[in-house]
């Protein structure tokens, strides 16, 4: 009888995020990030969910959050990258000297010193890329091994020194004073981002429905697309809610920012719709099966290194661009927030499984931890504490509510 | 007329072990040809190396009569190959559809039409009769040994090879699943295509194949043409890895 | 009332602790309201921190910079919103700004004099900082100053420059031993730029036998290193008072809040001498050298207790401050 | 015809490793060390090869070398302990503050310091392998944030200050002056080393004879048993050739050298003897199957997990008693010395494989080479450089011989 | 006289399917029953939960006429119950010894006994006729499918059960391999073991079973005396999901 009960609760556990085709991982997610900001504008007598503090929130989430769609794919390869602390630290160096040192200033100095960064990135994720690929060395010690030796390369690179200032075209990556697009362009954003939604959710479900294939019932459908619209309007305003100190006006969205959500959607795109996107996936789930369907594995193993190595210097420029200086310490550590931030968000260390808006939510939680504590006068050793107490705790919460709805 | 595919001296070891000894194998279009032999003889490893799943030691393979290498699953696909894998080879991880079209997906306008890639998975299942697989996008780690064996299949029969090579096929499946995966075998022969049959069941292979190969201990014993033949000399074949009198004096 | 936020850039050394105490205390006395944030080493953490202190309603703030350009476009936002800020410790190059520091390439010098005082020629070796705090590289650059003549004159030689990831003392250990090692143990004197890297270097002079025999100098006046100097194991430490140091910086900061001009603070000078030569206004505070025969001086100004100074240390050969 | 050449050829050298029954990973190991010794004896003039040198190198090697072998274990269970270092940090300052601040000096402080720390070592692990086995939060984040809680606590503790100094009997841990055991014993030990051994093969090689199993000629095992006799007698050589500077008196084997060979030689006979090494080990091959076959599998992974934590606690206090002080960064970033040397002597990190003496060579290439390097007064960027490149090379020559020899 | 082992109204599902609904079925000492069903249709879901790898989502389990909870694997093998999953279950890293005495390892002096469990293996091998398998001391990932098979029942037979459980057990294996395992099956019954056996090949299952039991969609369609019943229609009851009409009547 009490297992009656208990079959009873989860089929209808199970069928709310069902009817609604959600991602449970997300959801749970959604919940914990919406905990503690509720938490935090509580203990900070509301100045957690100011415009300025949510604001300066997305600056902080950006450089991890440019990332960690990258790392997703890494690891749902049942790979690992180590380096990208140090390659987002060299290619961050290098835009650095290239910006401050051998370009002249102008227009376009911002951008082709973005364009020399990624190359970089791009060119030593493919080299690592390529020895895990054709030379069959575990990722763990090709990158381990990068960590190190890209991390000397930015400290011989100039001695140690650190290089500043850079040219304004640069600084606007990082988001400072002069790097958010305001508020006409701001809302123009949201409206496209709206207008895409709303199409490709009608365009989906009329396909769906032509095809005859199961989905959401139209109420709900609606229900979700109106949310999403909110979700995205209520982002916009906050971005334009917090002025400039000099001029008053509304800053509008930071560029990191738009970098950031460019990039996840993106990402987004390719793990649904493309054919790289699904090897990647097929390839975690049993790499021997991939290569047996004919999938050229060491391409895509390159390829998607080399993709990390990209994410990692746009980081890099961002990082860079926010301090208007390179320095030989810039991103150290960053690779474990990384692989955090997409653990958090449901990739499996033992591949195969990996979600790009979960790892995004994995990010934005873990900044919002960090930038929330500040706001409190917490001694650091508390900080690290708390921290770590937080992340397995929310974890916890997650896995055992996946558990119980038997999923 | 040459054979769609031919094997000449193929060996192969691991380590210590002589999987493959100087084989030799001919299929013909519109042939099946019964592989037979006991556990270990080498027969999946024969298969692998013809779906460039393997590299040989030595020896040679023609297709069409010509010398071919076959370095990567790829190039065997693009010779006409499809394989049905003894352990199947599918992506835990993926659905149904997505695994039925790995390496080979729909696309329409740029992006996977999955819905297409859908409706096509479920006429092929519905066309081995595979009933019980209700929901296609649920990842295929979810489904029973049967209804696993019926995605591989789907999946080798949907892009038209002109050589299909099948490992045990219907080994984990029910009787009328297995009266349907042998229907499509004899209408695939009809339409030209070459078989190669791995089965440990005789009377599915007397039913099914034109001629008969048997190893032993990695070396070919013999091959006959199905009427020469009765089961009980197959199996005397299998077993002692001898040929049968009748067929040494011929 | 006015809100004082202070940006660390870490705690790892004991130091930093006291500093934070005595800044703390002065100001509540001075009714101000402390807020905080520790930046565990990292120059992007820093620029969050100090944004989220403006969030937190600073009107002032107090800087240990982790690297002194990186921490500009965080000082550049402070001025856009009318924040003044002290550059605590460590300079930080912008007009705005009011510095207040032991000079660090003083503290360098400090550090090789007392070495240079009881060892003249020879050997020596140079356990410099983390190679990620710039510190390191003035206070190395202040050792220069002192024994640079000496060692281009070949009387002193330098038989092995190593940083020190992090400032680990297990790390200058390791170094330490290699240095030793490679040159036979003829190694007749180590310049430590701290005392957490001093510790690892007498005891890796220890496991050869020559601690206490060789002259090792350090940095922040630790307690375990003014007991390491009691029982003679390490020369001296340079004791830069961080209370001194925290009490003014909370003074300078209330004024400055309340809308004092920088170069209206009482006793402040023009300090230009940088790297990048920005003139702003300043005051530098003389640190002293702990050794030996000064050790009674720290206990009587109440930074470590007796009982913590000389854990251990007793009779004839104690010096005078233990007996 | 090339074909069989390169059929031919694989045989035979299949053949040598075979024939000697030596594991090929082993084998390329040690080369890899021997050539990178050889070549910082050149470099250095003959200081790398001095018994001086060589002893020191031992005692560097100690703290890694007490914890990879529990590495092992875990990533062999598919699982990552991220927190070995904080781990190491926290019991670390657990012992000394025990030692200095809460025991009066005596014989028995160092032996009841010891006990504390391992104590709150197995404990923390414990905790940790219960929440990864029985609430099934994935590894790397439970331990990821004891990563954070522990060096928290380890602040917390004493505010972030240093302890020290620690009692004579506690420093005899770390092998300082007075922390080696002598040429009497060191020879005893020896001895004893090279009798087991012996006896060891000669049981072996007997019992197999009689079972009629396969296994190495007479004359092959005579060299193999003739060889590691000679390594033991030449190991207790170069640490009796060190002398005390105040006796002027052999040191003989260091403390903490004798605690990582004793570690080293139980876990050796953990995995090859008990259940519970077979267990770890058919887990890491199919947990599944383990399961299946009745294993506990969650009473296994708390165990891991406690003996991880019990190794690392012994690791601090080798650091402490060394350092003859406890400090608050004692053991930050060690986890990843200690996974690399775990991978770089063969375990994969996809579970299921690894070898307790590879990892303990891993440790030992992994220290000759930063030991070497310092010898050499090279800048800390060159040596990060350099310390990647060899860790990869070395790798990569092992694989690249490992796929030419066709296992 | 009780079933030794005796379900009541098992059901299960996983998310939407229901893959066990309302089973009943009983199984007396050297009595073999018969498993049969479509692809999909719950067998080896039934038996997971009889060897404590799965917990039902309902009924109840009697052993010797009393209830038990089978929790873990573990709880089935006190319980005298042995099974071979049709998964197989090994741990390929291991070699062919310590998979088959996995958690149930031979001890000697307080450490493992690798050669007598060797030679154990060996024997066990033997006797199921599988002369192919050389190198017992290689990692299992490095056989057939049909060797891997032959492992996994000589695992599930060393322990002496009282209940054995076989899912396909013969599936891949060559003809002879075969031949041996049912004389086994044989030998086993005649020693009072009970069995379950789940296989497709309905002469198999005609030869070797005292009673049949047909599932379909997750449901029992009905249990039958080996003797009441033909294959034909056995086959009917797989397919049209039936009791044929001389049994209804009865
Ligand atoms: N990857 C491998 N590593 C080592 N040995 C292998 C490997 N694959 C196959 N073998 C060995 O090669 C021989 C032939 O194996 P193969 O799988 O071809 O047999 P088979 O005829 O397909 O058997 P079955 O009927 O059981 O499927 C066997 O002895 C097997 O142990
Ligand atoms: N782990 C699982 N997750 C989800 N669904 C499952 C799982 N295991 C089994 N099922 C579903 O339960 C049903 C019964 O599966 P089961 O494996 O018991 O069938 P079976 O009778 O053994 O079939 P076969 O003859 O193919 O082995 C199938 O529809 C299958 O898809
Ligand atoms: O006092 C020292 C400080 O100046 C330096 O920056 O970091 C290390 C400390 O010991
Ligand atoms: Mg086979
Ligand atoms: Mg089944």
């Amino acid at each position: 009888m009490q297992n009656r009960a208990v079959l009873a609760r989860r089929a209808a556990s199970g069928g709310l995020l069902e009817r609604l085709h959600l991602d449970g991982r997300l959801a749970s997610l959604l919940v914990a990030i919406v905990v503690i900001w509720v938490t935090f504008n509580l203990l900070t007598g509301g100045t957690f969910l100011t415009s300025r503090n949510l604001w300066n929130l997305s600056v902080q989430t950006a450089s991890v959050g440019v990332m960690v769609g990258g790392m997703v794919l890494v690891i749902v390869m049942r790979q690992i990258d180590l380096s990208v602390g140090s390659v987002l630290g060299v290619s961050g160096m290098v835009m650095a000297v290239v910006n401050a040192r051998l370009l002249p200033d102008g227009p376009w100095s911002g951008v082709l010193t973005l364009l020399a960064g990624l190359l970089v990135g791009a060119a030593i994720g493919a080299v690592q890329g390529a020895w895990v690929a054709y030379l069959g060395v575990p990722a763990f010690i090709v990158t381990l091994g990068g960590l190190l030796i890209w991390r000397g390369f930015a400290w011989v690179l100039t001695s140690g020194q650190t290089v500043a200032p850079l040219s304004d075209g640069f600084q606007v990556f990082g988001g400072g004073l002069g790097g958010s697009i305001g508020s006409g362009w701001s809302w123009a954003v949201g409206l496209a981002l709206i207008a895409w939604v709303v199409q490709g959710d009608v365009r989906n479900y009329l396909r769906r429905a032509r095809n005859g294939l199961p989905q959401r019932s139209l109420g709900v459908q609606v229900l979700v697309s109106a949310v999403t619209v909110l979700l995205i309007g209520g982002f916009i305003l906050v971005m334009v809610g917090y002025a400039d100190p000099r001029t008053g006006l509304p800053r509008g969205m930071p560029v990191p920012v738009l970098l950031m959500l460019g990039v996840t959607g993106v990402m987004m795109w390719v793990v649904r719709a493309t054919r790289f996107g699904r090897y990647v996936f097929a390839y975690g789930g049993n790499p021997e099966a991939a290569r047996l369907a004919g999938i050229n594995t060491a391409r895509l193993t390159v390829m998607v290194f080399a993709l990390m190595g990209l994410l990692a210097a746009l980081a890099g420029a961002i990082q860079t661009a926010r301090l208007n200086a390179g320095t030989n310490s810039t991103g150290t550590l960053a690779e474990l927030s990384v692989i955090a931030a997409a653990v958090i968000g449901g990739t499996s260390l033992s591949g195969g499984t990996g979600s790009i808006p979960g790892a995004f939510l994995g990010a934005l939680f873990m900044a919002s931890l960090i930038n929330g504590m500040l706001l409190l006068d917490l001694s650091s050793a508390t900080q690290n504490i708390m921290q770590g107490l937080v992340l397995v705790l929310a974890v916890t919460l997650d896995t055992w509510h996946r558990r119980r709805s038997g999923r | 007329m040459n054979p769609l595919i031919e094997t000449r001296h193929i060996s192969k070891h691991f380590g210590g072990v002589q999987a493959l000894d100087d084989v030799n194998v001919t299929l013909y279009p519109g042939e099946v040809v019964g592989l037979l032999g006991h556990n270990g003889a080498g027969k999946s490893t024969l298969i692998k190396i013809l779906s460039g799943a393997y590299a040989a030691d030595g020896g040679e393979i023609l297709i069409d009569g010509q010398p071919v290498t076959l370095g990567s699953p790829r190039d065997a696909q693009r010779q006409g190959i499809e394989t049905i894998y003894q352990n199947l080879a599918l992506a835990d991880n993926l659905d149904v559809p997505a695994n039925i079209f790995l390496g080979r997906e729909l696309m329409r306008g740029g992006r996977l039409d999955e819905d297409t890639m859908e409706l096509e998975a479920r006429k092929l299942l519905d066309r081995l009769g595979v009933v019980s697989v209700r929901n296609l996008s649920q990842p295929v780690s979810g489904f029973s040994g049967g209804q696993r064996q019926s995605i591989a299949i789907s999946r080798a029969v949907y892009f038209q090879a002109r050589i299909l090579i099948m490992d045990e096929p219907t080994a984990a499946l029910g009787p009328q699943e297995t009266a349907q995966v042998n229907d499509l075998i004899l209408s695939l022969k009809r339409e030209g295509v070459g078989i190669f049959l791995i089965s440990h069941d005789l009377h599915d292979v007397f039913d099914l194949a034109d001629r008969l190969t048997v190893m032993k201990n990695g070396r070919v014993v013999g091959t006959a043409p199905k009427e020469d033949i009765t089961p009980d000399e197959a199996l005397e074949m299998i077993i002692a890895g001898k040929l049968p009198r009748a067929l040494q004096t011929a | 009332g006015v809100t004082v936020g202070v940006s660390w850039s870490n705690f790892q050394e004991e130091r930093w602790k006291t500093d934070e105490a005595a800044m703390k205390a002065q100001l509540s006395k001075l009714g101000a309201r402390y807020i905080s944030a520790d930046a565990q080493s990292s120059n992007e953490k820093q620029v969050s921190d100090i944004e989220s202190l403006i969030t937190r309603g600073a009107n002032v703030l107090v800087v240990l910079a982790q690297d002194n350009e990186a921490i500009l476009p965080a000082i550049a936002r402070a001025r856009a919103e009318g924040i003044p800020v002290v550059a605590y410790d460590r300079l930080i190059e912008d007009p705005s700004v009011f510095y207040l520091s032991f000079n660090n390439r003083e503290v360098g010098r400090l550090q090789a004099q007392m070495i240079y005082n009881v060892k003249k020629s020879g050997n020596f070796a140079f356990i410099k900082g983390s190679p990620t705090d710039p510190n390191a590289d003035l206070l190395f650059a202040g050792q220069m100053d002192v024994l640079g003549a000496a060692i281009r004159a070949g009387t002193i030689k330098k038989v092995g420059e190593q940083y020190t990831e992090a400032w680990k003392p297990e790390v200058a250990q390791n170094n330490m031993e290699q240095m030793l090692t490679a040159n036979r143990n003829r190694v007749d004197a180590v310049v430590a730029s701290n005392d957490g890297t001093a510790g690892g270097a007498v005891a890796a002079l220890a496991s050869v036998g020559l601690a206490g025999k060789v002259p090792v100098s350090g940095q922040d006046a630790d307690k375990a290193a003014l007991n390491r100097i009691a029982r003679g194991q390490q020369t001296g430490t340079v004791w830069k008072d961080a209370r001194t140091l925290a009490t003014e910086a909370a003074k300078i900061a209330v004024q400055l809040a309340r809308g004092t001009k920088p170069s209206a603070i009482a006793g402040a000078q023009i300090f230009n001498t940088g790297p990048k030569k920005v003139s702003v206004s300043s005051i530098l505070l003389k640190p002293v050298v702990i050794t030996k025969t000064n050790l009674n001086q720290i206990i009587t100004a109440g930074w470590a207790t007796k009982a913590e100074v000389c854990r251990g240390v007793s009779g004839a050969s104690a010096p005078a401050a233990c007996r």
